[in-house]
């Protein structure tokens, strides 16, 4: 066979829901109800306020940096409303709030998480959800991990793995990327393409036209879809749960959405970013689109906004409530949770919060009083009773 | 009883944890048909079938990464990895990811996973393929370090290590892999990850090492006339036995530390402070260190000139004697 | 003399090796037109442009990999990892790769790279950026490892590294970036690599220590009335400065070592080891270390309970002194 | 654009010279001569004769452990023929040395580096070639930095480096892909698709139908080759240079040959390879089928072949003698080529050889004499001039 193709692919992108708010009936089948997006729609106000306030909390210096959900709402919760709450189970990095929301994540745990604060991250069990990570693409692998047990162990359960376009470039996402094809593990993808890794464009980031295609090096199903487009979201979603769940193995999901924010709360994007098209960006806002098609389908007005603005702030309100009135942690939880068991060592360090030798062990000179522990708050269990800002409403 | 060398003792524990719990999975490269490249996992493919014993593509840190998504799902995953050398692409997964699970969800997720890592040097192997990093791991927190020095100890170690509910890095030292056998009972039984061994008492100098270099304790002390040197294989570099050293270096008044890896930052650094912290007023001479040199790991022409051996080692404890 | 913070001479340093030689190419993410997160490369690449101020894609093997082949092309690159929790990908390209480059071809090829990094805790900064792993990085045979805790000593000591033939870490420790401006000479001056500064005299105490917890020994130093300390601070980790340890301890007496790693297998370790070893005689106490605990980093609303303080220093002094 | 193809791609195959030594004269236009293929014959056959050479060394234990290139000499020898001699970087991982010898490396470099010799690293200024590496993939990113470098200094080099079908799993394959492609970096990728990487077969090493299709990932050319076709080979390195210097940045190659060996001396693959896979492969092998198309145009014949094979032979008994006879390297090489200037304590450890203080400072207890030191043999620069077994006759 002297020259001949030998491998022939291609990608398409789906778009439901137009940036004026028109959906396509024919492709819009079968996937959201009137309901379903009217209850998204409102999540998206919910979580658009508590992004503003996440926001002011960094400012006011009561929150560290924080990074901002904004613009990526319909991208998130599309996604995730594909899911089986508390079956199939998340790996988020650290932008996708609404969909961790949505799956019942209580609020106040992701604004712990940014306040410094572990407990943060002790996701109640109940949930399928992994808690935020910071490291770019390690996620992916983690999630391969858990949908492969899922196979093993014959269990109905889809993971959906969330990660950046700047996520694509980590060798993590290469070796997650190939395992999860070679082990057909039941995983989707999902690559939320904002435009940028704080200051670097996708074109700086690969010279591939698009990132769907970076799936066919792994032989995975793949598409590009509108990010800011709910239909198309859950639509695509959708579908790669029914591969997975059919056996088909992993699939990958280019959301094609924008990073309305800077970066982080440490991050001005405007040293780097070109004003056009920010205001291009706002055009396609997914909750201006989202309200225009209920508006349209007579669903939502004015005054349904302003209602659930108003409940959306009272919510939030609520939740900072919560997420400050959690006391400080104790100093003990830094040793108490490094292994099951305390080795010795350590345990000695905990009483006298020293590491030196001596004052480990004053008797060596006798003349120095042990230092006093601080009285001691536990961390974990009791939180997650708290239970507060459970905006979920997506049935099992 | 069967007298197992090195590998048989471990593919044994394996083979016996793997009947016991079946959330066990073995990952790697070629540990699957191949049985690994030194044959440790020889068999159990065939034993235990293609889902539990896999062979995965080229990527250390897929195989860590992956593991950590299994245990924290429940599973209980024994990765490989081929050698010590190739750590490398895996260590942010270890040391920022696997290590810190526990400590970061308080408790609400864990990473129960036992990496096995063949180690050090003296075999004639290509470049690294003969590196001792243990210290680099006893410097994570989170992370449990252990390297037995013998079939019996490496049974009963790892069976420890893969019931343990946090991360164990288990380092296989590859000299002892095949160099000899002894008694390894078929029946279960457990060493505890944090004590060390006495392998020979004595009154006058402590020698502590662990793995390969065992052996070369040992025949340097044979070699050594004039003094009584009590011998400890630590068997767990973390968390280390330090009352086991405390003891006997209370009771000697001199120390000599050995290892494989370069002095600088070595774990030989660690016992030598935790040494004179603890024994100030007992000892007799400064804390010796024989160990690697400060450069990168020789090819194998001059693997020997870099090892410590009998004969460096009987000279460090004779001038730390006469000290 | 302008004043200068530590981004700024740091940034003046680059900006004036680069004028001089323009085989430096500076890569990292967000080091173009962001100027980096810390703003420490800002308006270098409207001054040299996008071919010698690279943004790169989000990958740190990547960023160490193509600076290795730069350096061995002859370029003179100089890497950013954006955090030293990011480290961890590029682990493998820095010790198994650039560190040996020299060693393995018997001098043929070389690897002059300065890898800059921000390093260690205090700042409020999410998990993974305020890690101090500079004990592991000074376990690495064929890498030096360099920490300035002050903006003249910065620029001095980046000259150095920027020059020197071999691959160099330049921690630059986050919590000092903006902390105080000094003069800082705008003509070229050096600080050799491998000389500690002994930043005050004393005779009763050495404290040695390196980095942001300079000025915290300082504070401690400070409120401590009893004894007159001798301040070592290392600057550089490897080859550490033995010379001016020793010297110092066996005038005094009495030493303690301070860092923000965690203590098992922390360079803290080495410098105890070395300080018994060439002090032995002239010790009155044990060699103390006042470190952050064995626990993974904690998030920041209890970092200030791992990372060591002027109170803490403070006790380990005077227990040391009453010893 | 409710859904549409985005994304579109196709993957050629090439091939030359078929399996039975039969030309498609119209593909073979523009390029390998009768003398060039007759001399890359004969370096075939000195390549396989090293091979077997080695093998033997390492069996009696004269050499430790080996990795064969049989099989791939095509593969290796095709592409490096299409690189200009001193000026084009080669950059291999541990298998390629036909390609090494070709551009000059003196052929016992390569055994010294397998008898445990850092000076077989040591490689002579003025070839335009890496040592060899053991890190899988590592050398990547190396070779795009090489290639980088050439494009900031717009000099005129491309760079080649090889590797095996299981790098392609490792992270920094991934990176490498993506830097050369974001940097239009003057590189070639040629991946020696040999079937397994040590026991694992490539259809478990990834689940994509061919390698070549990993490039698009990247938006790279790329294409798929038979590996044991020097026509073929030279062809698409061909193209890749011209692409590469005519500033189009990096190519992708996807050689398909085999391991007819071991995976080293240290391996059995007796244990997993299937034997009629095997003897299927023998039937492609290149040498056989270069031979056939030579023999097939009266360029070669039996007399010729054992000629070939005589010298072959004679010359690499000369390499072996040269490559055992290289003095023992000195102790002091393992301190002296740490850094470019020696650390004092690093020189009080090579003075000494102790690492103990008290043996470094004798004067501590005034009575153990100093070690002897070894006489010592420096390293590196000598060796180069040796010269030896330099096959290479590729005109520059
Ligand atoms: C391994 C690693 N390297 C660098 C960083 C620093 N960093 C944090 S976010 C970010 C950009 C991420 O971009 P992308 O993946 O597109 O996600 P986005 O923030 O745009 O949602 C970088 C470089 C990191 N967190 N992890
Ligand atoms: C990073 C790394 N992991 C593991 C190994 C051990 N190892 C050596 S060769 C090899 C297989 C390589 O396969 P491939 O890339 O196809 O090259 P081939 O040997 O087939 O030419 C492995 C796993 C290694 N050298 N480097
Ligand atoms: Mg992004
Ligand atoms: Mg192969």
């Amino acid at each position: 066979m002297p020259r001949q193709t030998v491998y022939h692919a291609d990608i398409e992108y789906l778009q439901i829901l137009d940036a004026e708010g028109r959906l396509d009936e024919s492709l819009a089948a079968g996937t959201l109800s009137d309901a379903d997006v009217k209850s998204l729609y409102e999540h998206m106000i919910v979580c658009r306020e508590f992004d503003d306030q996440a926001f002011k909390l960094q400012r006011s210096g009561r929150m560290g940096t924080f990074p901002q959900n904004k613009g990526q709402e319909a991208a998130t919760l599309g996604s995730a409303r594909a899911l089986r709450k508390g079956i199939d189970h998340i790996v988020p990095y650290y932008r996708e709030n609404p969909a961790l929301f949505l799956h019942g994540l209580p609020m106040h745990y992701i604004l712990l998480h940014w306040m410094g604060d572990e407990r943060g991250n002790a996701i109640p069990r109940n949930l399928a959800i992994n808690p935020l990570g910071l490291a770019i693409g390690t996620q992916t692998l983690h999630a391969v991990g858990i949908a492969w047990a899922a196979r093993l162990r014959k269990e109905d359960r889809v993971v959906i793995v969330y990660f950046g376009d700047g996520a694509t470039s980590t060798g993590d996402f290469h070796e997650a990327m190939n395992f999860a094809s070679v082990l057909k593990a039941p995983i989707i993808f999902c690559c939320l393409n904002n435009g940028w890794a704080i200051s670097v464009p996708c074109g700086k980031q690969t010279a591939s036209q698009t990132f769907a295609q970076k799936a066919l090096a792994y032989g995975m199903p793949t598409i590009q879809a509108d990010g800011n487009d709910l239909f198309a979201m859950y639509k695509v979603t959708r579908d790669a749960v029914d591969r997975a769940r059919a056996g088909g193995g992993p699939s990958f999901i280019e959301a094609m959405t924008y990073r309305l924010g800077d970066h982080t709360t440490a991050d001005d994007a405007g040293r780097y970013r070109p004003a056009e098209e920010l205001a291009a960006a706002v055009g396609r806002d997914p909750l201006v689109r989202t309200r225009k098609y209920l508006e349209g389908r007579n669903l939502w007005d004015a005054q349904r906004q302003s209602a659930a603005e108003e409940k959306a702030k009272a919510l939030i309100h609520e939740v900072v409530q919560v997420a400050q009135n959690v006391p400080k942690p104790a100093t003990a939880d830094i040793f108490d949770y490094v292994f099951a068991e305390m080795p010795e060592d350590l345990a000695r360090q905990k009483r006298t919060l020293r590491t030196d030798s001596i004052g480990q062990d004053p008797s060596q000179i006798g003349l120095n009083p042990p230092i006093e522990k601080e009285p001691e708050q536990r961390a974990g269990a009791a939180l997650v009773d708290a239970g507060c800002g459970d905006i979920s409403s997506v049935p099992e | 009883m069967p007298k197992l060398d090195l590998v048989g003792a471990i593919n044994l524990a394996l083979s016996q944890e793997m009947q016991r719990d079946d959330r066990i999975v073995i990952l790697g490269e070629d540990v699957g048909l191949n049985g690994g490249v030194f044959r440790v996992t020889d068999g159990l493919q065939k034993r235990f079938g293609c889902d539990r014993v896999v062979d995965t593509p080229l990527s250390e840190s897929g195989i860590i990464g992956t593991s950590i998504g299994l245990a924290m799902a429940g599973m209980r995953p024994i990765p490989e990895i081929q050698f010590e050398g190739f750590l490398g692409p895996a260590y942010d997964q270890i040391v920022n990811q696997a290590a810190r699970c526990r400590s970061r969800t308080r408790g609400a997720f864990t990473c129960p996973m036992t990496i096995r890592v063949p180690i050090g040097g003296g075999i004639h192997a290509p470049e690294l393929h003969s590196d001792s990093p243990e210290a680099i791991y006893a410097h994570t927190p989170g992370l449990k370090v252990v390297m037995p020095s013998r079939p019996y100890d490496a049974k009963g170690l790892l069976i420890s290590a893969i019931r343990d509910p946090d991360p164990v890095i288990f380092f296989e030292p590859k000299r002892v892999y095949r160099s000899f056998k002894e008694d390894v009972p078929e029946a279960e039984y457990t060493i505890p990850i944090g004590k060390a061994a006495i392998v020979s008492e004595g009154t006058d100098l402590t020698l502590i090492t662990w793995g390969a270099m065992v052996s070369e304790c040992l025949q340097a002390i044979d070699q050594l006339e004039e003094a009584s040197v009590e011998l400890i294989d630590l068997r767990t570099i973390y968390p280390v036995d330090v009352e086991t050293i405390v003891q006997s270096v209370t009771k000697t008044g001199r120390a000599v530390v050995v290892h494989e890896a370069p002095r600088t930052g070595g774990f030989g650094a660690e016992i030598s402070a935790l040494i004179q912290e603890r024994c100030f007023l007992s000892l007799q001479a400064p804390v010796q260190r024989v160990t690697g040199f400060d450069v990168a790991m020789p090819y194998y022409k001059l693997e020997k000139q870099y090892l410590p051996d009998a004969e460096r080692i009987g000279r460090g404890m004779v001038d730390c004697l006469r000290y």
